[in-house]
Parts: structure tokens; C-alpha cells; sequence
């Protein structure tokens, strides 16, 4: 059954958003007014929207490093993300957290992680929390082929599959952990026949194709929604740019990005495939661009102008009480 | 009033606010145990030193989690269990696997709210057991409780008697904050009178356990009883001391220490742990800060050695600090 | 081939050593004179000994909390092992370590382990260092079914793997980490299926069967000799006593041991086989059987006359210098 | 002579150390780089500091090992390869990460050899990034040095300056024991005179960066250059200071710091770590044991605040102890 033209369109501006947001801050980045360090998700968006089409405020994700594009599928404020990444008063973490530690429990989003396989077990205790509500909703751990090297997700998912917890593991493999191949590191590099080691079921998708994505979620959520427990989504897609902002890349041929952004990009690809299915149409898919384009431009002027936070900031929300 | 031992105390507590707040679950290795097992009993363990014993059969499966042996799992669970709305207890099984899942601990549940901007929290309780005596060698008597005491973000609690574990078992659980909660090992049998029903003991406010003149004693987890044979002990010489009990390091009721040594000018610290970076290093470091022109002689730090715990019966009773060498210190430092 | 009787008897001698090591610590530890916790490894012989039967002093192994067998079968003494658990002077560590951290790094036995998950990375690690100096040895990494959730386990093999170590994982499901069953908490139960989603070679065998074992370890050794990287045997076998002394093993049905003890005995399954087979005769056994007996009397006779470690002891050995 | 960078010292050292000693091996993630990937560049990175840029073509993939994301793994396969005679330095990308891996590190490197009665040494270095500055959040920015220091049976370097990196470094690696590295990546790029060729610095010998008559300040790592930045102000004002890098807190040279203190009599530490059970508690405590009657007045640490490190560039610059904080400071104390 295709989504209806509403949720299609939702679904493009919310991979228009990423796309745009990440490029703009690439550019950004370049004036020194950003701070830290950034990991950007280009290349990757119909990963994260893919999978976040499909849940509400009440589902959780945990995120990683590379966080921002499932920040803005699920929902964050685009602007209050802004303003987090540029380290203001009033970004969504008071400009506390950064790039790497976005957060909004209100969207059902448990943070950006700094610590790759942090994000995991997390989203099994969101699971277990709502197999304990017995609410029906899901939680997923969103990771990279580098993650999947690290014991605290075998772990959660081992957990997952001892509990039945309705949890969704989905690996986003771009090929690269940092400067180093996913078929070096990742050793059978077949992230799903792990997944199925441990006794969930496992697909392989193609991470550019919105449409692969969401089908693969799809069956997910379904079994994990009816008690089926977990299940693992690896998606094969690959990142715009560096592995941080300044990355020179010298681990990657010379034309990769460039022949990437020719095959892999997901907005072409959806684009090519809703209108010729007929399913939308350019000026519609043209229009959100525009919109999205504004939105960028009102978020980059506001974080520009707002106003750092204070030394009375620095002592705060350390604990609730103390 | 009835006679409970430690164990059973923080049972009761745990029992009382699963009961009262349906957000409480509880999971860890063997919590309950049975599960997959041969004899179709459930409950076949309630926890290794049986602390969480009867709650699988009053609670149910939802709530009362075994898990496999996945520390890090363990508390990871808790901490997103606990932002999704939860009020996780999670146990541990000895202080020293603190190793295997410090990320979830130190980088994840004590970092959550700030990194966050104040808009979450994270209520888990770690509940752990802690401390030599039982030959249990290096990697199962170690005495933790600086690594987490130094990590902002984190409280941490260390009962000496079961009346205190259960009323800041009910303060734990319901502390908006993570907690990590030692019990001491060889605590858990160790009775004394404890109330039915529902109390609480606030952090951050130490017990004065005895008062005297002649110097303060600070003493933590175990080594409380241990002051307190030593205390009996110098009675007999007329020498008086104000025992402290700070029954929470994080946050720590460092101004009742000053207070006292405004009286006694003298400070005997008494931790379990080893020395470096120690909680005993801490309380010195705060009175040498705060409280200098209170002291009228060294800070005294009675610890364990710089050395990983040992096994023999004869190395570790000389490893954990004794009654008689707190006496003897003590005798030592009221005469300077 | 089949072994030579010498290596057979051998075999034999080192399992009836374990099993009367440990059948008589399960006496002695009632005397209170064994200090701390300990965990009995009877029941499990043919899979310490199978494995151990094809390596040197220069070959490595990592072991675990249940680690008796282990360190008997890599040929550590027996009587030092004795006095170690007795807490002695004269122990294999000096009174320092007990039965959880007995270690002798000349017999090629990198340590008992008191954390679950702690050797696997270890035992890479020798594999590593075998591997550098291309001399031919090997390590093995002893697990149990509870130690196949530990996130470190999993680190280990797919380090393995992308290293191409000299490495070979042995779990050895005897169905409980502590009082839970592995039908429970090990996803799964398919310890080996999980290797191979690792992307080695893995195979399951009977550990009450020493020949099995043996023939199985036969195989991961000539891999592993021949740069064949990393594999893992997954031994089915059963503990005959608790998890620790003491431990009332309310989670395992009446009869389970008694059970387990006629049919899963693999001394029993050992004399029938050669017996049958011709290739030793019941004499030679019971030969080594009395031989055994006076080693364990002996050994006890030894720790319990010992002298316990002394207040100097205390502080030596932290350091090399420090 | 020639100026080099902590990072170029530090590549130098392992340099020079792989020739000379074919047991010395290097692991951690991305320490060449570029292996699996399609252009075909290995050492694409060297380390994503470039400390080890340049060791995987000299010595070859055997002993150059780049690593999965598996801290747990890295630090135990160094366990395991130098229980096996080698002589491992792991590469631990940040500090922070030692959550990951720290049951490897505090439960067996750091307990083999006296669990094993003194039968087996365990020789690994972890080099590690730490500290605050680069805004990189509340994961990448710790200070986690008293973590390690507390725990008997490890060593722990904090070099302050190229100089010292290198001559740590050599001594490092041929320390028999296991050692925690701390290299702080402000630090990275400052460069001093730094010889050539082969020296050590021995463990457990501060450097006194200065002498003076009124205060001793004992600083840490990257705080040195704070402190000398203060002193520098208050030489216009004739307050002088005796200026102590411990170098290695584990070994800790405490004497130096008694002796200096008799002549004193006030002390100062810094360290950007949070103030609870943090070395800079340490060595206060050490002080107010050892040396109490030398102090003239209480002891000031200066330390970060009991959070976790902020993002925003204003947050984290109040974080960490500035040159104006310690030289109030100073100002204040030498007054009493
Ligand atoms: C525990 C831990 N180890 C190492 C790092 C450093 N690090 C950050 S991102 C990254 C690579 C992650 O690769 P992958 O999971 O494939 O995600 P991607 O960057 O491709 O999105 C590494 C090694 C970290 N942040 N945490
Ligand atoms: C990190 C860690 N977690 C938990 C424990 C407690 N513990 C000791 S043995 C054990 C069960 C191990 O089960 P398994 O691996 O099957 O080995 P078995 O006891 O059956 O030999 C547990 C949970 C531990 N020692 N270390
Ligand atoms: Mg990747
Ligand atoms: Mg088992």
C-alpha cells in the first residue's frame, strides 16, 4: 500500500531538512563561529527518515555521534538545534550538550551519543519500559557500521532478544568508521547475520532508497508491535563528507564522493521515483525546497544572533537536586 | 522494635515502593533466577545475597528482570528505561564489575541532564554490593566508592545499618537523580532495630553516631562499627570522640565535619578503600580547605594499602583497617 | 589417527586429576579451612583436557572463574595450585590470588578470571603477540554459555576475525551462568551460529566426549596454525555440582546431577570408549586412577601443614618498581 | 636547539622506541587509518591526533595494528600480548573512553601481577587525549586522571610539555609495569626544545618549573602554563612561587612538595579535573598528613566545578581554571 501523498511530502521535507541543514553547516563551519566538532549525515537521510516516518512522538530513538539527521526526523525543532550546535542560551540543550549530545525527550528522541555503542542499550531500557506499560510503542538504536563492533550492542541485543523487548536495531552502514573500511573492521561484514546470531531477524536494505527503507522498518515494527520482540535493519548508504568537518579523506578515492552523490543521493532517487510513479509532483517537491531553504536561512540568522549562556548557566542541571 | 538485618531491610524497602509506585522495576542478574532453569522454580536466587528475594512472585516479570550477564546492558537499560519515564533499580553483583558498564554509569546516566540542558532526568538506583572480608579476592572486595563520588552527576550512598539502608533505599528510588548505592557484604547479616512502613533519610546529612571531645572520627560503610569498637575501647582512657557517619558521599554533609572539629580540632578519616584519590583524601582535602584553622594536629587517614585486595585470610585481615589500629591511631593523635 | 596410548593415558590422568581435585575439594571446603568462594569445575573435564591435549607450554590459554580444569589440564601443579586455594605462601600466587586468579604464565596459562568476560580479549591478545613473532603458537579463550553475553567476548572475536589471530574460542555451555539457564538468557542457544555471524568457522560438539572435543579443537588448531585466523568450539556439557559451594541449585530439576552423572560422565564415557576400543585396558586406568588419588591426598596433606603468607607479603608485587 | 611539538615528541619517542625493541607494538583505532578503505592510502591518519603517523610503513601491519571500535578489546589484547612477553602502547582515542574499556584496565592490567604473586608483569602503555578546551563536549573533554591514579598496581604520566612527553614516553614503555598516559590535546601542538635521539625521565620526579619564596603551587599538565601565565602576572607584585609539576601522579614525588612547602608554608594546586576525590584532593590530603605543620594557611584548590564539561564556548572557558582564577588565587592566599 504507498503512503499517501501527504505523508510522501512529509517525508521529503524532512530529507530536504537534513540535507540542507548539513550542507549549510558545512559551510557554516568554514566562518569558525561553530564550535567543537561536527559529524554531518549527508547522504544518509533516507535512513533516518525512513525508520522515523513511521513513529510518533511516544516511540524513542537513541542516536549517535552522527545524529542530526535522526534529530530532525523525529521531530526536533530545527532551529533549537541551531542554536545547540552553535553553543547558545537557548538551543535545545541550553547550549550545555553540542552537536553530539542533542536531546528531546518530548520528541521520544534519548539523545545524540557521543560514545559509540552508547546509544544501545539505552533504547532496550526505552524498550523495556514500554513492554512494561504494555503502551505499544517501540524504541530503535540507530548505529553505524563501526558500532557494531563494540560489545555494548551485542549486548543490548542479546538483551533485546531475551526480553522480546520491542526494540528495532538499524546499522547505517556508510563504509567507514572514521578513516577505516567497514570490510576491514566489521569482520564478516554482514551486520544482519550477526543480528541473526543472536536470534532476531535481520534484513539488508539499500539505505538510499526512502521507500527500501520504510518497507524494512515496516516489518519491524509490525513484529515488534505484536510481541515479536526485535529485529535488525542494516541499511548500505554512505556519507557526503568527511568523517568530521576537516577530514581530509585520504582513505577514500579521489572521485568516491563525487559518483556517491550521483548514484546514492536518496532526494534524487525519491524524486526520480514519486514523480514518475506519479505519486507527486516536481512543483510540489520544488516548493518544499523553497520552504526548507527559508527555514535553513531563519535558523543560521537566529543561532547567529542569540545570545551565549552565562556563568549562572555553567552550575545549573547538574542534578535535579542536590 | 523488631530486629531486621541489612538485607532484609533493603528488601523491605524495595518491596514497599515497588508496591507504592508502579514505576519501579528491577532487573539484574539473578534477581530472581529459575528462569530457563530445570526445577520450573522461579525466584530460585532473588539476587546472589538474596536482596531481592519475593519480589518476582509479588511483582511479576514486567517489573522484576533477570537479565544475562551484560553489565553494560544492565545499566543502559536502566538509564533509557529511566528517560522514558521508569524508575529503574538496577543491581550490580559486586561493586568491582563497575568496570564492565562505567560508560553507562559515568559518560551516560551521571551526564544526561546537563548535556540536556536541564530538560531530563535520569532516576536509577545502582544497587551494589561492596567491600572486603570474605576472601573473595581482587576482583570481588574492592571498595569503589571515590570513582563515582568523583563524577558530577551522580549521588552516592553508603549505609553502615540497616536502618539507615532502608530509609535511604526509599530516598534512592525516589531521588530524581542517579544513585549509586553500596551495601557492604558483610553488612547483609548484621541486624539492628528497624521500623515497619515508610521512612526516609535525606542525603546530604550526615548521622552523628557518638559525640566526645577529644577528636572527630569520620568513619564509612563498615569502618563505622569498626570506630565504634575502637571508641569502646579508648573509653576505658577517658578519650571521647564525635563519630560521623556521612552515610551519603555525594552529596557529603562536609559542614557537620567542620562543626565537630570546631570542638576537637582533631580529624581521624577511616575509609576502606585504598588511599589515593580516595574519599578519605577528599574529606582531608576539604578540611585542609575549609576547616584549616579548626586543626590543631595532622589529618589522619586510616585506609587500606595501595595494593589490589588479597586473598589469604592473613593478608586481607591486615589489608581492611582494623579497630585495633583505629585505636591506636587514634590514641596517637589525641596526644600531639 | 588415533592418539598413541601414552597421549591417552595422558588425557585420562588429567581428567581423573580434575575430578578428584575438585570431588575433594567439595569435601574439604566443608572443613572451613578454604577460604572465599569457590566454583567446582566436575562434569566438564573432557573439554579443558580435550582442548588442552594438543598444546605446549609456549601455547596460550585464558580461563575463568571455574578455572580448576583449566589450569590442570595446561599442566600447572597441582599441590601449588593447592596451597594457592588454601590461601598459602607457598602458593602458585603466593596467597594472593586464590582459586579465581590462578595463573602461571611458564605453563602458557594466562589466568583464572573472577570477571565474566574478561580473558576472551586476553587470550586475542596472545594470539596477537603470537602472530607478531610468527611462532606457530596459539591461544584459547575458555567461556562459559553466561560469558557468551558479555559485550568484551564479542570485542575479542571480532578483533580476531579482522586480525586474522591465532585464536580459539571455547564455551562450554553446561546450561546456567549461576542460577539462570542458558535456554534463558543466551538469546539464541546457539552459541556457534553466533561465531559465525562473526564471520569464523564454528562448530558445536558433545563435552562429555573426549574425543569429540579433541577432534573439534584438532580442526580450529590447524586452522589457526596454518593463518587461518580465528574459530570457536561450543562444548554442550554439564557442572556436576553449583554454581559455587554452597549454592542449593534450587533452579535445577531433583535429579538433574544424578541424571547428568550416569549418562554425561565423561570418565565414564572415556574408559568405556578405550576400553572397548581395545586401546587401553582397565588395569592401566585404575593404575592411574590410585596414582591420582595419592597426588590429591598428598597435595591436601601439603596445604593444609602450609604457611600462610605473612605482613610483608602484603605490599610486595604491586609494582615490578615502583 | 630544535623545537618540536608534544605530538612530534611523542611520534618520535615511539619511533625511536619500535627500533629499538622489536617487542614494542602499537594498537588502537585509526592508528595508521586508511585500511579497508578504496583509496588505497594506508596511515591515512596516524592517529586522529597523528601521533602515530609514519610507524605503519616502517614497521609493518604486525606490529602497527589498526583495531575495530572495540576499546574492551584493545586494552585486553594489550593485556594478553604483554602477558605473552610483548610490550603493547594502546592507543585510547579520548580519556572519556576509558568507560568502555576500564574493567581491562583497573580489574586485570592493573591487578595480574600481584593476584599472581609477583609471577608476571604486564608492561602496556595507554596513551590517551584528554582534557578540556576544544569544545568537544561532555564525552570528549575529561580529565580522568584520579580515575587511574586510585587504582594500585597502575602508573600515570601527565606530561606538561613536549620535553617531557618524550623522555615519559621511553620511560613508559619501559616501565614493566602498566601505565596511563595522558596527553592533553591543547597541548598537542605547543612546541618546546626537545633533543634528539634517545633519554628518560624517571617516574615519581616532579620538575620544579620555578622557585620562589612564597607560595608552592603544584599544577598538572596543561594547568603548568596556566600557572606560569599567573606567576608571571604577580613577578611585577614580588610574589614568587616554587612552581611543581609532579609529571607522574602515580608515582606521586611528594616530597618535593613537603620540602618546598617548609620554606612556604601556603600551597596551591591545580587541576582541571572536578574537585571530588580528584588528585588535586589527593595531594591536599597527602599535605594536611604529612606536612601540616609546615602550612601556614588553609590549602587552595583550584579545580573545575563539581559538573560535567559544557559545549558552549563561554560555558567551557568559565570551566576550566583560568590564569586570572589561579593568580586571584595566589593573591589572596600569600595576603593571609
Ligand atoms: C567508545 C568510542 N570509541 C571511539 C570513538 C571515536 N569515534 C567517533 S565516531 C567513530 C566512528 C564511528 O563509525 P560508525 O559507527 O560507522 O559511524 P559513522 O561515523 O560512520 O556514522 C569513532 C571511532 C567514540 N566516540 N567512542
Ligand atoms: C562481569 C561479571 N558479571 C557477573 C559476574 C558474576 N558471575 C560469576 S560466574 C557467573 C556465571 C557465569 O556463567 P557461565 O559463563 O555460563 O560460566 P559457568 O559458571 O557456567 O562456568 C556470574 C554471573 C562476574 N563474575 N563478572
Ligand atoms: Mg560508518
Ligand atoms: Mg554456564
Amino acid at each position: 500500500m504507498p503512503l499517501p501523498p501527504d505523508r510522501l511530502l512529509r517525508a521529503y521535507r524532512q530529507m530536504k531538512t537534513i540535507r540542507e541543514f548539513e550542507e549549510r553547516l558545512h559551510v557554516e563551519i568554514q566562518t569558525g563561529e561553530i564550535p567543537g566538532f561536527t559529524h554531518l549525515y549527508s547522504g544518509q537521510e533516507a535512513v533516518a527518515v525512513g525508520v522515523c516516518e513511521h513513529l510518533g512522538d511516544a516511540d524513542w530513538i537513541a542516536s549517535t555521534h552522527r545524529g542530526h539527521g535522526h534529530c530532525i526526523a523525529k521531530g526536533c525543532d530545527v532551529t533549537g538545534m541551531m542554536l545547540e550546535i552553535y553553543g547558545r542560551r537557548d538551543g535545545l540543550c541550553k547550549g550545555k550538550g553540542g552537536s553530539m549530545h542533542i536531546a528531546d525527550m518530548s520528541k521520544g528522541m534519548l539523545g545524540a551519543n557521543a560514545i559509540v555503542g552508547g546509544g544501545p542499550p539505552i533504547a532496550v531500557g526505552a524498550a523495556i519500559a514500554c513492554k512494561a506499560r504494555r503502551d505499544g510503542k517501540v524504541a530503535v538504536a540507530f548505529g553505524g557500521d563501526g558500532s557494531c563492533n563494540q560489545g555494548t550492542v551485542f549486548e543490548a541485543m542479546n538483551l533485546a532478544v531475551v526480553l522480546k523487548a520491542p526494540a528495532i536495531f538499524v546499522f547505517e552502514d556508510n563504509g567507514y568508521s572514521e578513516h577505516t573500511g567497514a570490510d576491514y573492521a566489521v569482520g564478516s561484514r554482514d551486520i544482519a547475520g550477526r543480528a541473526r546470531g543472536f536470534g532476531m531477524p535481520a534484513e539488508t536494505c539499500d539505505g538510499s532508497d526512502f521507500f527500501a527503507v520504510h518497507a524494512a522498518m515496516a516489518r519491524a515494527l509490525e513484529l515488534a508491535r505484536n510481541g515479536g520482540g526485535p529485529s535488525t535493519i542494516e541499511a548500505k548508504t554512505t556519507r557526503f563528507f568527511g568523517h568530521f568537518e576537516g577530514d581530509p579523506m585520504l582513505y577514500r578515492a579521489k572521485d568516491e564522493v563525487a559518483r556517491h552523490r550521483e548514484t546514492m543521493d536518496c532526494l534524487r532517487i525519491f524524486r526520480a521515483r514519486v514523480t514518475t510513479e506519479g505519486l507527486l509532483d516536481d512543483a510540489a517537491l520544488d516548493a518544499v525546497d523553497a520552504e526548507v531553504m527559508g527555514l535553513i536561512d531563519r535558523s543560521v540568522a537566529a543561532a547567529r544572533s542569540a545570545a551565549p549562556p552565562t556563568a549562572a548557566d555553567l552550575l545549573t542541571d547538574v542534578y535535579v537536586s542536590y | 522494635m523488631r530486629q531486621l538485618s541489612m538485607r532484609d531491610a533493603i528488601n523491605e524497602a524495595l518491596h514497599l515502593e515497588m508496591a507504592r509506585d508502579p514505576r519501579v522495576i528491577v532487573l539484574g542478574e539473578d534477581v530472581s533466577g529459575g528462569a530457563g532453569g530445570t526445577s520450573g522454580q522461579r525466584d530460585a536466587a532473588g539476587g546472589v545475597f538474596g536482596v531481592t528475594k519475593g519480589l518476582l512472585p509479588k511483582f511479576g516479570e514486567d517489573r522484576v528482570i533477570d537479565t544475562p550477564i551484560s553489565e553494560s546492558a544492565i545499566i543502559g537499560a536502566a538509564n533509557g528505561a529511566a528517560l522514558a519515564g521508569m524508575r529503574p533499580v538496577a543491581e550490580l553483583m559486586f561493586a568491582d564489575f563497575l568496570g564492565v558498564c562505567f560508560d553507562q554509569v559515568f559518560n551516560q546516566a551521571a551526564k544526561f541532564r546537563y548535556m540536556f540542558g536541564g530538560k531530563t532526568a535520569c532516576p536509577i538506583v545502582i544497587r551494589t554490593a561492596t567491600g572486603a572480608g570474605m576472601n573473595m579476592g581482587a576482583q570481588h572486595s574492592q571498595s569503589m566508592y571515590a570513582l563515582v563520588t568523583a563524577v558530577p552527576g551522580l549521588k552516592v550512598v553508603v549505609p553502615s545499618n540497616a536502618y539507615d539502608a532502608k530509609g535511604l533505599m526509599l530516598t534512592a528510588i525516589r531521588d530524581d537523580d542517579p544513585v549509586v548505592f553500596f551495601e557492604h557484604k558483610a553488612l547483609y547479616p548484621r541486624k539492628c532495630a528497624v521500623p515497619e512502613g515508610d521512612y526516609t533519610i535525606p542525603f546530604g546529612e550526615a548521622a552523628l553516631v557518638r559525640e566526645g571531645e577529644h577528636v572527630t572520627v569520620v568513619a564509612i560503610g563498615r569502618m563505622v562499627s569498626f570506630a565504634e569498637k575502637a571508641l569502646d575501647a579508648l573509653a576505658a582512657d577517658g578519650i571521647t570522640a564525635d563519630l560521623i557517619d556521612p552515610r551519603t558521599l555525594s552529596p557529603l554533609d562536609d559542614e557537620t565535619i567542620y562543626e565537630s572539629l570546631e570542638n576537637t580540632g582533631r580529624l581521624v578519616i577511616i575509609d576502606e578503600s585504598p588511599p589515593r584519590c580516595s574519599v578519605a583524601s577528599d574529606i582531608a582535602a576539604l578540611v585542609a580547605s575549609n576547616a584549616f584553622h579548626a586543626l590543631k594536629a595532622p589529618i589522619v587517614q586510616i585506609t587500606s594499602p595501595h595494593t589490589p585486595v588479597p586473598f589469604a585470610r592473613e593478608l586481607e585481615r591486615l589489608y581492611v583497617p582494623s579497630p585495633q589500629a583505629i585505636e591506636t591511631a587514634i590514641r596517637r593523635l589525641v596526644k600531639q
